[in-house]
């Protein structure tokens, strides 16, 4: 056991810092709230140096990077606020595609995630189903080699800017409610989508309703047998959950807050506030820790257990407890609402990260649902 | 010793409610908060006319006399309703301010009108360096002959877009942050020389930055002794704390109300949500928090009713520190109780939510007001030391 | 509305603070550690004062006080850390036989209380039952006059050092459990009673078990009707719950931490231990309003609601907080165990607070029975 | 980087926790505590004979030359059987110094008993009013003809009662406060002027305070160079801080699988507690709080592997923050399912507790390790300055 990284890994990190202070954008940071074209264009450019989906082996455009590589790669990336990819694709829909889809599925969709050519978008919630996946009414039935899709999905993360839609669907009204659900992939240009937009207590568009009226979707979009996919939701909310979790964003937010204590004299005269940072600092330091162990069974073929919930859990909390200390420091100068910095520009969206931010911890299943799944798989009860 | 409500005050609370059930409806709030002036002028010019304006100002000056209890169960039932209205920037910082530090002829021009809700008035005395601080003070008085010249900048100036004059702190003497050497002054809005940077304040109302570049003004403008503000401004400001901490305890309460509600009706996984022991215990957290708050709302404003200054300041630190605590927890549990919904522009939990956070940082923190408190316990705070030289 | 005392109650504080100059004992001031002997005599002393019990009315020996002479009876008390007498007389038992006893049962019982010449304890909890009264197992089967006791109750706080105890007796099996349980006193003196001690983590015995084996109980001494248990012993834990949320305890520790924060520059210098106590002190005084709205309600009559379980959840939670603090602030001086003083005499028995502290929460309906109950009374669900 | 650990470790582990499993039951424990010594000398001989106290030596010095993580190893499984055994006062405490700055006589004098379980020496560094400020020292040396005299108190050394000799950290020059000037001495238990006052420890263990009256000792008694002791105690004090973080992390797991198992089979209104789903997300912050403790541990093991002073300090007051607070509220939480009987002198709960209790005060609590952490960052440590000064 140890932390040293050794020649090959320092050279690695070099390469790292170097490409990216020629290659990251420095005009944006956050995808969520970047346009289609710069999220595009930055993901094109990881694309074309093979990095953009780290955790793909080589054989579909992964940069097949070690676990020690793949935790520099975050280091750097946290470093200098570089902007990361979106997650639908790369650490979602393609996955999945990789563990449960046929050849001519991963012929035709793994190419444009590892390209950067199409951006992909999640259609799980739906409204009054919350984290109840299984409850879920949207239907897909069958008619030919087709299936027609009725239904609304709710909170679908970037549908308006997106290319495709991967959905859970209840193909089957029959058995226990998890059994009737597949997994469909669906082209937003078919006809009789509907997307509308969400507007969220930060008061930004990110989220949408996405309606279903007879969209017609070939059955060879469907990934998985007709019915397993509840299996395949369970296989990607555990990829998911890690990289909610994950912890560089909190890094930066972190560097930002320290930098703003130590510049301000108000701030950094009063202890209280830097006590507040170095506990959450030190929370961090033990979630990167959890994640690095988590590496570390996926790398050797163990089963991550609860790890992807703790990640989840301890992750957004922190992000929660570091943008609510963001608010407080600002003082005054978070009151102004959308509008041009009084102060510190860092103040100036203080509150918009905190509103949103309150989200995390309900989205890609709830702190409370993450618990009861932890009493039932870590606790046996 | 008595806890409990006169009839009169009971009467009162009934009839806020009841105009703010009528008349302020969640719908109305959002297009009030999304129309120019960010309040509504006809609900202005009815509270005018209820004479709410008017509660807490002595008959002597057009007001009704009533007391800081008063006050604070209006202000309970805007934070309730989630209204947006300019109370606290007129009725209790300018407003205040004018009442007890304003000649006849400072009170015809600007309190008579503020009161019958004909102008409107807004305090500016926030500088960004000095955080919280009262006393820190940068903006320059300097006297000319016949009057006085300000120039310098102030921060967040609370419904300063609708404000027909400000009541600006600036410093004539001392240093930057000597409690000493602070003088008051009348500044109308078009005075040349006042330039306003206007927006939107979180959670709702508007605020601006407010630069004077060389304001020149006549020797009436200043109000109040010159180089004495600070004990009235702290004490106006300990009343808009305690003010705004009972509009927070009323929007807790709605928040409650909402969520209890919702918990009972919405189900997931086949049965109401509000069966769940863990969300159960929950919403007993809130009730707690706003039954503690309840009191700690009361308690400050029996002691602010009464006329010792140390006892104020410990009631006013002491319910900020408590109310901010609470305050802020309870809005985060309303948002997760409520999932994806919660979080939306169209409903009113994510409003309540951004109302509290704004509470937080308004007068001081929890933080703010912990400290102050201690120094208070330790006798370090920094009045109490410029009384002992005086 | 209003805080104001008036001549008359500053009067009555005089009053008070100079009887509590000459009459409280210097040498002990807490009941629960204190002898047989050394409680009985201030007792008395009290008694003869007329001020053993202050909620009583003056019929029954007690001094008939306003909410207002209460409150200053008890800062007064606080501000010298006088000995509170025993609560399971004058608070618990009294109130019951006074609400629900006969009128030989008063003339029997209050007298004794009222001149501190008998002291109670509480039979309530049952091994295995917890905070789970309606389960309870202690039989009294009637037989003649007489009921014949069974049974074992536990955590019996000064039974060894008590004359009698009231009990929660099962006389019927039929029914809902509620249903069958009666209220008894019992003589502790009757044979067939054997009480073992209970050795606690502080590492004292204030706590027993009583076991009862044939005990003959006169049915005389059942208060209420047969199967009236249930609502008597609601009726008192309300009594309890508003008495152990008493704020009167943690006001003394809070001035004594504040003492020792004041005279130790390693505390003083870092104002994070200020911070904690000022915070504490705070809830203290929100505890200490709702406590006066819980009084007020009681002086017009009304209904306390779920006032008493908010006093005892948050009172408790207050003194466990202070005991934490102490233990902390004490820092080294805090590890010796049961020994002489290392530094201030105060954190001797820091850790000693501190344990025993934990069962604040735990006995006297605990701190998620109160939940349940404020969840079903206050919130309706 | 590699997080695994070896199969000789794995090894290791299991090994101490077969036989403490074996020998060391709650029975033992308590028996142990009451007994004179507070610890079993029959015990301590087997953990010898294992060569468990020669674990982290020098294969030079007759140790096994192990490194952090077998250390680190041991002490969790120590705690996870609520071992009371005197292995940190001698093996990291006492037994650290000795190796890092004894000379050949002093290491066979002293060391090699110690290591084969024949001979047990304390540290005596800590003096009340310095709290947990490792430079704070008062207890002065004098240099005397030939040698030192010490007068002086310290307080709380741990296993005092049972030591042979003690390493005593004393002034030798500069103010109570330097870091510079001080020197650590090698005084045997028995010398003319030693008197100690022995008690029990809260949650195991004993200590005593330790006064010197005027000892005089031989120029050979100064382990380590005249007044430059700091460095390297505070290295050893960053060890114990680590290692008896392990320690409490494996009672955190032994308290988690208890409470687990009592819930499971404790029934309340006729169900297992364990089915109440308040009391389930309890038991899961207990586990998220372990896993994250377990994380925290394995970073400082692996970061005081390294060389690097400043990452040792660093990753050992945050591992101490951390593992105070998560430790702390998890016994507190273990004793609040458990109800009455947890709260009971007959169950192993309330004994854990206890351990846990004490562990947050050693070395420095949450408080000192976070004020230590922020002064890293901001580079104020003294001992940086220091550093920077020589």
């Amino acid at each position: 056991m140890n932390l040293e990284f050794d020649e090959q890994d320092e050279a690695f990190r070099s390469e790292v810092r170097d490409w990216l202070a020629t290659h990251a954008p420095r005009d944006w940071s956050d995808w969520m709230s970047a346009s289609r074209e710069q999220v595009m264009a930055w993901e094109q450019t990881l694309a074309q140096k093979g990095w953009l989906a780290p955790g793909w082996p080589t054989e579909y455009g992964g940069p097949g990077w070690t676990t020690t590589q793949r935790y520099i790669w975050d280091e750097e990336c946290a470093r200098i606020n570089a902007p990361r990819p979106s997650i639908f694709g790369h650490v979602m829909c393609g996955p999945v595609i990789m563990a449960f889809g046929t050849d001519q599925q991963k012929a035709e969709h793994l190419p444009p995630i590892a390209n950067g050519t199409r951006i992909w978008c999640q259609g799980y919630s739906e409204p009054g189903a919350g984290s109840d996946l299984a409850s879920l009414k949207t239907r897909a039935d069958r008619d030919g080699d087709d299936y027609v899709v009725n239904g609304q999905k709710i909170w679908t993360t970037w549908a308006h800017k997106a290319d495709w839609i991967f959905c859970l669907v209840r193909t089957s009204r029959e058995g226990r409610p998890q059994e009737g659900v597949s997994f469909l992939l669906i082209d937003l240009n078919t006809s009789g989508i509907e997307i509308r937009p969400i507007h969220t207590i930060d008061g930004e568009h990110h989220l949408n309703e996405v309606f279903f009226r007879d969209v017609r979707v070939p059955m060879a979009n469907r990934v998985g047998e007709e019915g397993q996919g509840w299996t395949i939701a369970k296989f990607l909310l555990n990829h998911e959950r890690s990289s909610v979790g994950g912890s560089s964003g909190s890094k930066v937010a972190l560097a930002q807050l320290k930098g703003l204590i130590d510049s301000d004299p108000a701030l950094r005269d009063n202890p209280a506030w830097g006590k507040r940072l170095a506990d959450l600092e030190i929370d961090l330091l033990a979630l990167e820790y959890t994640n690095l162990r988590a590496l570390e069974k996926a790398r050797s073929g163990e089963s991550p257990g609860s790890m992807p919930s703790v990640l989840k859990l301890q992750g957004t909390e922190i992000q929660q407890a570091l943008s609510e200390l963001r608010v407080e420091m600002g003082g005054y100068a978070s009151l102004p609402w959308k509008a041009d910095p009084v102060g510190e520009p860092a103040f100036a969206t203080a509150t918009q990260i905190y509103n949103f931010g309150r989200a995390f911890t309900i989205y890609g299943g709830s702190s409370e649902v993450q618990k009861n799944i932890m009493a039932k798989f870590a606790l046996g009860l | 010793m008595d806890l409990s409500y006169s009839e009169e005050q009971v009467m009162l609370q009934d009839s806020v409610r009841r105009f703010l059930g009528d008349h302020y409806g969640f719908e109305t709030c959002r297009r009030i908060l999304q129309s120019g002036p960010g309040y509504s002028p006809e609900i202005w010019e009815q509270f005018a006319q209820m004479q709410w304006l008017a509660l807490p100002f002595e008959e002597n000056d057009g007001g009704l006399g009533y007391g800081v209890t008063e006050l604070c169960l209006l202000m309970e039932e805007m934070g309730r309703a989630l209204c947006v209205e300019p109370v606290l920037a007129n009725v209790v910082l300018a407003g205040q301010l004018l009442a007890m530090l304003g000649t006849a002829e400072q009170k015809q021009r600007w309190l008579t009108p503020l009161i019958e809700g004909r102008q409107q008035i807004s305090l500016a005395h926030a500088e960004l360096p000095g955080r919280f601080d009262l006393a820190h003070c940068r903006l320059q008085a300097e006297r000319l002959e016949g009057g006085f010249c300000l120039s310098g900048h102030k921060s967040v100036v609370l419904n300063g877009p609708n404000a027909d004059g400000f009541v600006v702190l600036a410093r004539s003497g001392g240093g930057a942050r000597d409690a000493s050497g602070l003088s008051l002054f009348l500044v109308p809005a078009d005075a040349p020389g006042v330039i306003r940077r206007d927006y939107a304040i979180h959670g709702g109302g508007t605020g601006c930055e407010l630069t004077l570049d060389q304001v020149r003004l006549g020797a009436d403008a200043l109000l109040g002794a010159e180089g004495g503000a600070f004990e009235t401004l702290e004490a106006v400001l300990d009343l808009a704390t305690v003010a705004s901490c009972a509009e927070a305890f009323g929007a807790m309460q709605a928040l409650l109300d909402k969520t209890l509600e919702y918990l009972k009706t919405r189900k997931q996984f086949g049965v109401p949500l509000a069966s769940l022991q863990v969300l159960q215990h929950r919403l007993v957290d809130m009730y707690v928090d706003i039954e503690q708050s309840r009191s700690m709302v009361l308690m400050a404003t029996l002691r602010l009713e009464g006329e010792d200054a140390a006892e104020r300041r410990r009631a006013a630190s002491a319910c900020k520190a408590f109310v901010h605590k609470t305050s802020k927890r309870l809005a985060q549990q309303a948002v997760q109780l409520h999932g994806g919904i919660g979080v939306t522009e169209e409903l009113d939990i994510g409003h309540y939510f951004r109302r509290l956070t704004a509470f937080g940082s308004l007068f001081g923190d929890r933080e703010h007001h912990l400290e102050r408190y201690l120094g208070l316990w330790q006798g370090r705070q920094k009045d109490e030391l410029l009384r002992q030289a005086v």
